[in-house]
């Protein structure tokens, strides 16, 4: 078992693939001759040459467009979004045509194409780079949305969203490409829409995702440690399709839930997370469902606001105890 | 009469190559596309009625007066071309094969339509006949050109795409990055402005300072140029012509045809918008008309067999009304059936 | 009190803002020289000449942009979006400009403009033109988000948000803009973020907005005619800012809630509604907040598909029955 | 090394105006500028310094090279002009009036940043100075620009607006409506592409087709042309014509100037993608330098003047570093004040 960065475990998945099949091939800004704005095709141009491994102009719009044009045409793209907030000017492609062409076409038409790159903040970029974006995108069915920084779970869901036949919105995080963490040498693949148990807990259930992942377990080692309370880490890796079942376990298990998202919080993921346990597990529950999320602000630059701004280890630790009660 | 008739007819086409006269047509092609416009203009005829009783509901763009462009465009491709068009798509769905029975049943939103009742009139998408669709958002419709035609060249094929898009179209910002991501790549990709000299109501002179919308080319490097668009032959060879440039390797092309349409812009739209004069002026052009002249007069056939196509293009276009009213409705079971394909590709 | 269709309220109401406030113009698709692609600015191209009521080409990103500037450089811009399910092409321009230049600039600038169209289907106009888009807006901290139907309603409500100094998404319905009610002759405004009981009803409270105010009312008929519960209906009008008193209020009060909400169900309003409500109002609740909302799924065209998609009289009244229990 | 220098050098500006000697320089006016530019350069050389240090965090795009053409432009402007850029716009922002102190604390993060630390590098908007900011997005300022030159016309005044834009940025479609949209309407705005040659890592001829950004103006018709970026008085008389053309309702111009950064795209960039030779091919036509040598040779001035003046602008920008190093860091308490102005207009 090697031990590889989120960035390694995501260029061996691609990679991998385009070994496998002809048919992908990698396209954004700066993935070939600068080896990716955040290295992660670093030396694929090299393996592929620059017909498979494809620079772009900044026109996002047009080559997100450009993707589903040849997802229909029969190709199978990856495409990176140099950060999933530079994806706005392409929303229209996304969301109007990636999400729809299946349903418009009664099926005629399938859009294999993974949208790739960083969701979330990272660090003193302001406003308008410091977004995590996994709430918008679920919300239109036709999307499938993947959000995870752990190398492991990288490799296999990536390779899953390469292989699927739906367009996947694939959100990773810019702080945690240098993240190291063990992945099996064997291939294998995750399936999209299975949740994994990060930590085991019978109290409270910390449901989250992608970076929010670390923040949990260490808020769940404060819990144990201090607080006597065992908390259970519930990773989703993939938010729509969403896995009710770990969910509804969850809750009837530990009766008692937080939400930790980055992000806004206004209809966010967490927002879906506790109206559908809510209703499912009602007579569960023993407290109400928190949620922690960014502050319902726009991202300040200074360093003190903005982490005031983030979710951090003492919300989540505060939260989990309100809803335990201790 | 005179001065009524609109500054629009008098635009000299600018740019159109000059040798395009050697490309010959027979005399059943031009039956053919005879044929062909004359079945789009009946088909949407009889929508207009099915409409007017509420058989067909929803927004409904009709192409009428315009045919002339999308058989003579559709001519000059090959099936394995791809081909994408806007919302105004009965007719280019039609040149490319997709039946009168299949437009129509669709129109009426049944299960035997071309898209089983989930597109409706706007989207009317078929991989069967690379015809992507049928596309709702104006301008939204043209990167997926651009990326039929890097598949082609991504997979080595000489197969070329073709976008249709309006005067309006030209506007949006994804319409200029297709140009720009096109002409850097080189892509074989033909874009279609077809100029009916309006955008809903808003007509070209206060949409757009330029106006031959070809020249949207400029600002990328585009090969492009302008011609007209209501003689079914002229259609073709300026596609021929912009075709095998695209075919041949040397990069994508942008072309205007100037047309004109002689409903509103939808069912509802009563059109009040044009110059006095103006529609008639138009339909003194009219593209039917001129290929039934021209079969009379260059190709020896007379009036009665013109009127035994007339007479079968009237059976097959009620025949598809007929189909589409007597066709069952989607089965609610299948509801949950479109938005997923819920497949991976285990091959390879 | 004259009876005004909904059109007639806004023009009203943008009418008599132009009147009182040079600065405050008009920009959109066929507002001007076509009255208006659904009429609603009919006549005022007359009243005001172009230079107030301005056509423009199909380029939303670019006049919504547009507009933002004009509003930085000190006028008030009602851009109307033909209707909203154009506006993700113009989204970027939305979101990342018009709702973060206060913040980015710590309110050096202003951006006091109105986005104003339809939101909702229409009938029988496919997946791309048929979404509600409430929920992808309100998830922004920066914008406020208005939707509303009923003529008294809409007229003081828009006043208000042409007098907003934030940018405010101001969404209407094509299917009511033919709708009359009762307007009162004088001048008045409504408030941002002040919800609306439209029918007093003490055993479930039905939260909804915009046309599914007219599919509660109705359920609630049903509901009290046919199974005895008393429902109350609370319009929110306004989704951003959320009126919570308005929801805990109802939620102490009736025990009971359920959201009917046009749009895809996935972190929309209705979750966000529900998660806050079993937040703040655990304990009063006897049932699990319930939605109705479209169906997860693309608007098919077909009447019988499309009806199916809807939220319904019969499903509102299910929904509450079932949180009843009767 | 005369073969190591890019073509980049070899281009002959098209389309520039061939009267611009007509318009005067003082040697004021070029001491100004120099005094400017080197402020400018002195100012980003510390914030390099803080940023390896960790006082100044996240994305830091220097402007080192370019500084002739803020400073020329912003020279030709009057101050209810408006001015928009894009997110290497700490020159831009001095140019236009922002102190090396405003700047300075700004990257730093404190309260005392023109935008209170709310912005950051990239978001230096002041309403004070004119100066919308400061955008993060490539493209997305574009149509501000537009709507402020619209709210001049509309308000009649003869303000105008200048928008800063990259080579890269002239790709988006945001930039491409706002052209179409500022053509249509003759609106008094001035897009001024500041071509470096590259967007980020990407050299301009792999991302565009066309290398003279100032020919986009063509797709809609819009007055064009290309400048030298190098020399601070040829900035000055070019967009002296422009800004007139503007102001005069001749309408909008786009002009590229041709230009060259010195450091990488941001501050994590070690820029390996030049070609040998060419960064210092380009220094060789140093605008501070020239500037520089104009004063000495064209204006009488002594080299001790010159150092006079190099030490006073040292003294500043070390000034502005101290000034940032010993502000406050923003109150908690703000942190929710600039969400929403949450005012409503009672006035008129
Ligand atoms: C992005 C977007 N904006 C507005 C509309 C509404 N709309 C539909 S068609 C149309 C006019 C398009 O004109 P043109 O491109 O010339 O095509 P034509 O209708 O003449 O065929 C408009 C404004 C839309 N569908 N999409
Ligand atoms: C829409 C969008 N896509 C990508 C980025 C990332 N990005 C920031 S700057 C830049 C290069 C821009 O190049 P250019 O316009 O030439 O400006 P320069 O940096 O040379 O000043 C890129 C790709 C972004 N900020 N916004
Ligand atoms: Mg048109
Ligand atoms: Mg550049």
């Amino acid at each position: 078992m090697a031990e590889l960065t989120l960035r390694e475990a995501l260029r061996r998945a691609m990679t991998e693939e385009m070994r496998r099949d002809d048919r992908v091939f990698l396209m954004g800004e700066e993935v070939a001759y600068y080896d990716g704005a955040y290295k992660v095709s670093q030396g694929m141009l090299k393996e592929f040459g620059p017909e498979r491994i494809v620079d772009t102009p900044i026109a996002e719009n047009g080559f997100s467009g450009l993707g589903i044009g040849a997802a229909m045409a029969g190709l199978r793209p990856i495409v990176e979004i140099m950060t999933w907030n530079f994806s706005l000017v392409a929303f229209d492609q996304i969301v109007n045509n990636a999400a729809k062409v299946f349903q418009m076409t009664a099926g005629s038409y399938k859009v294999p194409i993974v949208f790739r790159g960083p969701s979330g903040a990272a660090e003193n970029l302001g406003s308008q780079h410091s977004m995590a974006l996994e709430s918008i995108y679920a919300h239109f069915p036709g999307l499938k949305v993947v959000s995870t920084s752990t190398p492991k779970d990288a490799y296999g869901l990536l390779k899953s969203a390469i292989r699927d036949d739906d367009p996947v919105c694939f959100m990773e995080s810019e702080l945690a490409y240098g993240h190291k963490g063990e992945v099996p040498d064997e291939e294998y693949l995750i399936p999209l829409g299975v949740a994994d148990i990060k930590r085991p807990g019978r109290d409270v259930t910390l449901v989250t995702w992608n970076k929010q992942v670390n923040t949990c377990l260490d808020a769940a080692k404060v819990l144990q440690d201090k607080h006597g309370i065992d908390a259970r880490v519930l990773d989703l890796r993939t938010i729509r399709p969403l896995d009710e079942e770990a969910l509804y376990k969850a809750a009837a298990e530990t009766h008692r839930m937080v939400v930790v998202q980055e992000g806004y919080p206004f209809a966010g993921v967490g927002a879906e997370i506790a109206a559908r346990v809510q209703e499912a597990c009602f007579d569960h529950l023993d407290a109400p469902i928190l949620r922690v999320t960014n502050r319902d602000l726009n991202s300040p630059y200074a360093t003190n606001l903005e982490k005031l701004v983030m979710p951090s280890v003492e919300r989540v630790v505060d939260a989990a105890r309100a809803v335990c009660g201790r | 009469m005179a001065d009524a008739v609109t500054d629009h007819l008098a635009i000299l086409p600018e740019g159109r190559p000059e040798d395009l006269d050697r490309i010959e047509i027979t005399k059943d092609q031009l039956l053919g596309w005879y044929r062909q416009m004359l079945l789009i203009r009946r088909v949407e005829e009889l929508a207009a009625k099915a409409y007017t009783q509420r058989k067909i509901l929803g927004f409904c763009h009709l192409y009428i007066g315009q045919e002339a462009v999308a058989v003579g465009a559709s001519a000059a491709l090959r099936p394995g071309d791809h081909v994408v068009a806007a919302y105004r798509e009965h007719g280019q769905a039609m040149a490319r094969g997709v039946s009168a029975r299949q437009v129509m049943a669709e129109l009426f939103g049944k299960a035997t339509g071309v898209t089983k009742g989930q597109g409706g009139s706007m989207h009317m998408g078929s991989s069967e006949h690379h015809f992507f669709g049928g596309f709702g958002i104006v301008g939204g419709h043209v990167p997926l050109a651009a990326g039929a035609a890097f598949a082609a060249k991504y997979q080595k094929k000489d197969d070329v795409s073709l976008c249709y898009f309006g005067d309006g179209a030209a506007h949006q910002g994804a319409f200029f990055e297709a140009l720009a991501l096109s002409q850097l790549w080189k892509l074989p990709a033909v874009y279609l402005c077809e100029n009916n000299f309006y955008a809903m109501g808003t007509a070209l002179d206060r949409q757009s300072y330029l106006l031959d919308m070809s020249r949207r080319g400029d600002g990328v490097g585009m090969r492009r140029w302008q011609f007209l668009g209501f003689d079914v032959v002229e259609v073709y060879r300026n596609m021929m012509a912009a075709v095998e440039h695209a075919r041949s390797g040397k990069g994508p092309v942008i072309l205007e045809a100037i047309t004109y349409r002689y409903r509103g812009h939808s069912m509802s739209d009563p059109a009040k918008y044009r110059k006095d004069g103006e529609l008639d002026a138009y339909k003194a052009k009219d593209c039917i008309k001129s290929a039934g002249d021209r079969l009379l007069e260059e190709h020896g056939m007379a009036e009665a067999d013109l009127e035994k196509i007339r007479a079968e293009v009237e059976a097959e276009a009620q025949d598809a009304y007929d189909f589409a009213e007597s066709s069952p409705i989607p089965d609610p079971a299948e509801l949950y059936d479109y938005t997923y394909a819920n497949t991976t590709d285990g091959g390879r």
